[in-house]
């Protein structure tokens, strides 16, 4: 996705997705753990802890604790988050002693689909299991990332295909069917907090748990929001525009990109 | 006690057709020689375990190798899909595979119950999913003191578990760091095991970070230098990115994907490990 | 994440009245100084649950600061029985103690399943023995795949847990070595932790074994050098048997051992750890 | 325990404790792993080790896998034993991963009482729980070992204020009330197969599982272990006089126990 929108003066230009990840990275709070998938969540939880979050913990599945990779990792294993983590441990801690119980204050998903109440699909596309029209990677992390960090926080790009009024599979459990759900099956953190795209940011509605537009990011209308939107969406009465990168960002984010895979 | 053999040896006498298979390595020490290896001596019927089925799963799968496969995310990290995987789901190519599917969490702690000697393991875990409907071998669990309900999942115990490490010393105790996976679990939690390594020392260094696995818990170690490629062995090997990119043209087409099965595989050596290598 | 203070001042905030304390170290690293800090500054009506209650247990019951032990097995190792226990179970003295027996594998479960935020633990364990009698919380549980049935224990959740570790670095995060017990558990599974350390450093060297627990899993990091005598701390000091041996003589008459309390722990200051140390 | 027993021609002298030690250490057998603890059972181990047993691999609860202690260690969690194990684990490590799946072959276990079924007790001396006459140190990983150990060996001293009709308490589940009963708890392992004393060895009758005599020791008559027995003690029909220690047994026993907690 390499479409350069361009906003009031200019010299000031990014992408969308470039947009998507400064929001991202702006949601986690310094001195949080943040438990970090590869793609988009890694690139934000990195340009954080290089700008406003600099005691950022970042927790990878692959058990690196602490990780503070020089470069962009390319895989959730790579050896720069081992060299670098305050501790490495095995994947069954990982899951059992840091994830489990709740020690790991945020949790960054992506999603192949995600419905009105932030339930999210990764696991096929259809709606016969044994027949996929679309096979896709699975479960790995996220359904206990979203059962047991304290707040979820999910980063996906934002069209019809993938914000439907239903997902195909349930792998990982947003609000469920509304309000009180969450209780009602154990599920102990807060679940999705907020869901950030390339076009703005939805935030479950207080009330009724529903996906409701928050922000929109600069340059972008609700009406396009509305139209990369499986269910008719609802507008917060105090809907924001969301504060462009600002240049920091953008060179740390660019730096940061180039770096990818590289050895340290 | 652990005797070291070729690769081959230690294949053709460990892994056999129709077993329950657990190749792990989490991005990390991915025993893709010894998946090679299975390939070449033509094992049929398996049951191939793995939480992350990445490409060494997609070859065997291509090859024909398995039967059923039980996973939590399968996919090429970082790239996209698995062709291979994905044609013998839907299309039963080149034979029909089951599947059983987990989150990481539960396979993880399946590994656990069974290097524990325990027929299940409890989390919180899966409530609520599709999962639950999908896998048959996911119940529900009430704590006797609190009454509250659980997940349960039963013990992973597979015929054969296949690894790979950095070093194992001349009695067969085998090193491992870096990031270490579920590989102890899978090794404690199967029958038999085979580990191949990098090389072969006198005696082991002590090394940060690292898991030992004393010879008395394994069955074979195969020296394969480079046999984690295209993923690495910390300290050793870095991650080859150009294959697993690669690997997705590579793997779209069932005709590509047979070229190359039969230049890289079947017409390809055992990586390395022959007797005079280990002397 | 952890903050650095003295141990004075991390037993004053941490451990309250009636708290369930849990002080591990499995014969290594044992949290001496902590202990005989909770002594002077006078908690009462502690629960305390340790594996191997031993001599610093003996002297936090002599000194008459707990009212239940929970354990798995209470002696003084390789010299004998604990006094100040016996006194305190058989004539409550100095006053009663409440008893909560269990297994080391029960106990070593019960920290697992409370570092894991799990309501119990399962193991094969207890069956046939009298402690299911003994012992109220020990019950059945059913697999629920094989039929089989197994052992539950609930899950330990301690309001504090006090270790000595080898070192910390400023930021607070802490590494040990050598025998590392059960301590990682006990302060996952407690709500509050302190951990006293032999040495403050600038950064934690990589090390061959260590166990490290990040900042953010501590509460509080205090200073004491030599905290873990007459137990030792792997690299920087060694146990001081002859301390274990003459402990049965000063604990075997209330008098001496109140002479002993009174000289070595409520007239000498607080091991280390004054903010002039820590600089 | 320092009598000495003088037998046969005056140049061969030992005690009724060496040889209880040198017939433990030969009921182990070269390269089994064996779980171990402290006094006896940990001598008797690392004379085999010494001897005949040269790949018998240490097990100490502690989590010292393989531990090869070049002097012998006055508590399981002696720093020689991490120094020279092939791996050191946590403590529920080495409960949950070795010792209960049965991959530790044999469990050296002492007892305060231990009666004709080989139940164990290391709890109490007394018949009320609450008000004990003696309070012994209770289980530590005891129960564990005697249920899960393929195999398990009681060293102890016999008399019949230790080999009593009925335990006051059942710590460790030797063979239950008789045949078949380890088998009806789910117990996995064989159990106690052998009880050695510093008078002869017992094992349980094949039929029965009651610990008949086996073997006496030099020197000792088959009235004075009888003597010794809380119950009538019978007598195997093929009763053996235990080898008496050999030069190189004793001479490498003591110079082990002269090493007893020296900085090596």
């Amino acid at each position: 996705m390499t479409v350069v929108t361009r906003v009031g003066v200019d010299d000031v230009a990014w992408t969308a997705d470039e947009m998507m990840t400064v929001a991202a990275a702006r949601a986690l709070r310094d001195g949080q753990a943040c438990f970090v998938g590869i793609g988009i969540p890694s690139t934000a939880a990195n340009l954080a802890r290089r700008t406003h979050a600099p005691r950022l913990v970042l927790v990878y599945e692959s058990g690196t604790l602490g990780a503070k990779p020089r470069t962009l990792p390319l895989s959730i294993g790579d050896g720069v988050l081992a060299e670098t983590a305050d501790a490495v441990v095995s994947v069954p801690e990982v899951f059992n002693y840091w994830l489990q119980p709740g020690r790991v204050d945020v949790g960054f998903l992506g999603a192949a689909q995600i419905d009105r109440y932030a339930n999210i699909n990764t696991t096929l596309i259809g709606d016969d299991y044994r027949h996929p029209k679309v096979r896709l990677p699975g479960a790995g992390g996220a359904p206990e990332i979203a059962a047991s960090c304290p707040e979820v926080i999910v980063v996906v790009r934002q069209s019809t295909r993938t914000f439907v009024e239903r997902v195909d599979f349930v792998t990982s459990v947003g609000h469920g069917s509304g309000p009180g759900d969450r209780a009602r099956m154990g599920l102990r953190g807060a679940g999705p907090i907020m869901v950030i795209t390339d076009l703005g940011i939805l935030k479950p509605d207080p009330q009724t748990c529903v996906l409701t537009l928050s922000h929109v990011h600069p340059g972008v209308s609700v009406d396009k929001v509305r139209a990369a939107t499986g269910w008719d969406l609802a507008v917060a009465a105090d809907l924001a525009v969301t504060t462009p990168p600002t240049d920091t960002e953008l060179a740390v984010l660019r730096e940061l990109e180039a770096t990818k895979g590289r050895t340290p | 006690m652990a005797t070291i053999v070729t690769l081959a040896d230690g294949v053709a006498e460990l892994v056999r057709d129709g077993d329950t298979v657990a190749m792990e390595g989490f991005t990390h020490l991915i025993p893709f020689a010894a998946g090679h290896e299975v390939i070449r001596q033509r094992r049929r019927d398996l049951t191939l375990v793995r939480m992350t089925p990445d490409v060494i799963y997609d070859q065997l799968i291509g090859a024909g190798c398995a039967r059923k496969l039980v996973f939590s995310w399968g996919g090429n990290p970082g790239v996209g899909s698995l062709h291979r995987f994905r044609d013998a789901v839907s299309a039963g190519w080149p034979v029909p595979l089951e599947i059983e599917e987990h989150s990481h969490a539960g396979m993880a702690n399946r590994y656990v119950a069974g290097a524990s000697g325990l027929p299940f393991a409890v989390l919180r875990g899966y409530v609520g999913t599709d999962l639950v409907k999908a896998t048959s071998n996911i119940r529900p669990i009430t704590c006797p003191f609190t009454g509250e309900v659980l997940t349960a999942v039963p013990a992973l115990r597979p015929d054969v578990a296949i690894i790979h490490a950095q070093r194992a010393d001349r009695d067969g105790n085998v090193q491992m760091w870096g990031i270490v996976g579920v590989q102890k679990e899978a090794v404690l939690a199967s029958t038999r095991s085979l580990v191949t390594v990098e090389e072969i020392v006198d005696e082991l260094p002590p090394q940060p970070g690292a898991v030992v696995l004393p010879t008395w818990a394994v069955t074979r170690v195969a020296l394969a230098p480079g046999g984690s490629h295209p993923s690495y062995s910390h300290g050793f090997s870095i991650r080859d990115n150009d294959y697993y990119v690669s690997w997705d043209a590579i793997s779209r087409d069932r005709e590509t994907f047979t070229r190359w099965l039969d230049t890289e595989v079947f017409r390809a050596p055992a990586a390395a490990g022959g007797p005079e290598v280990m002397a």
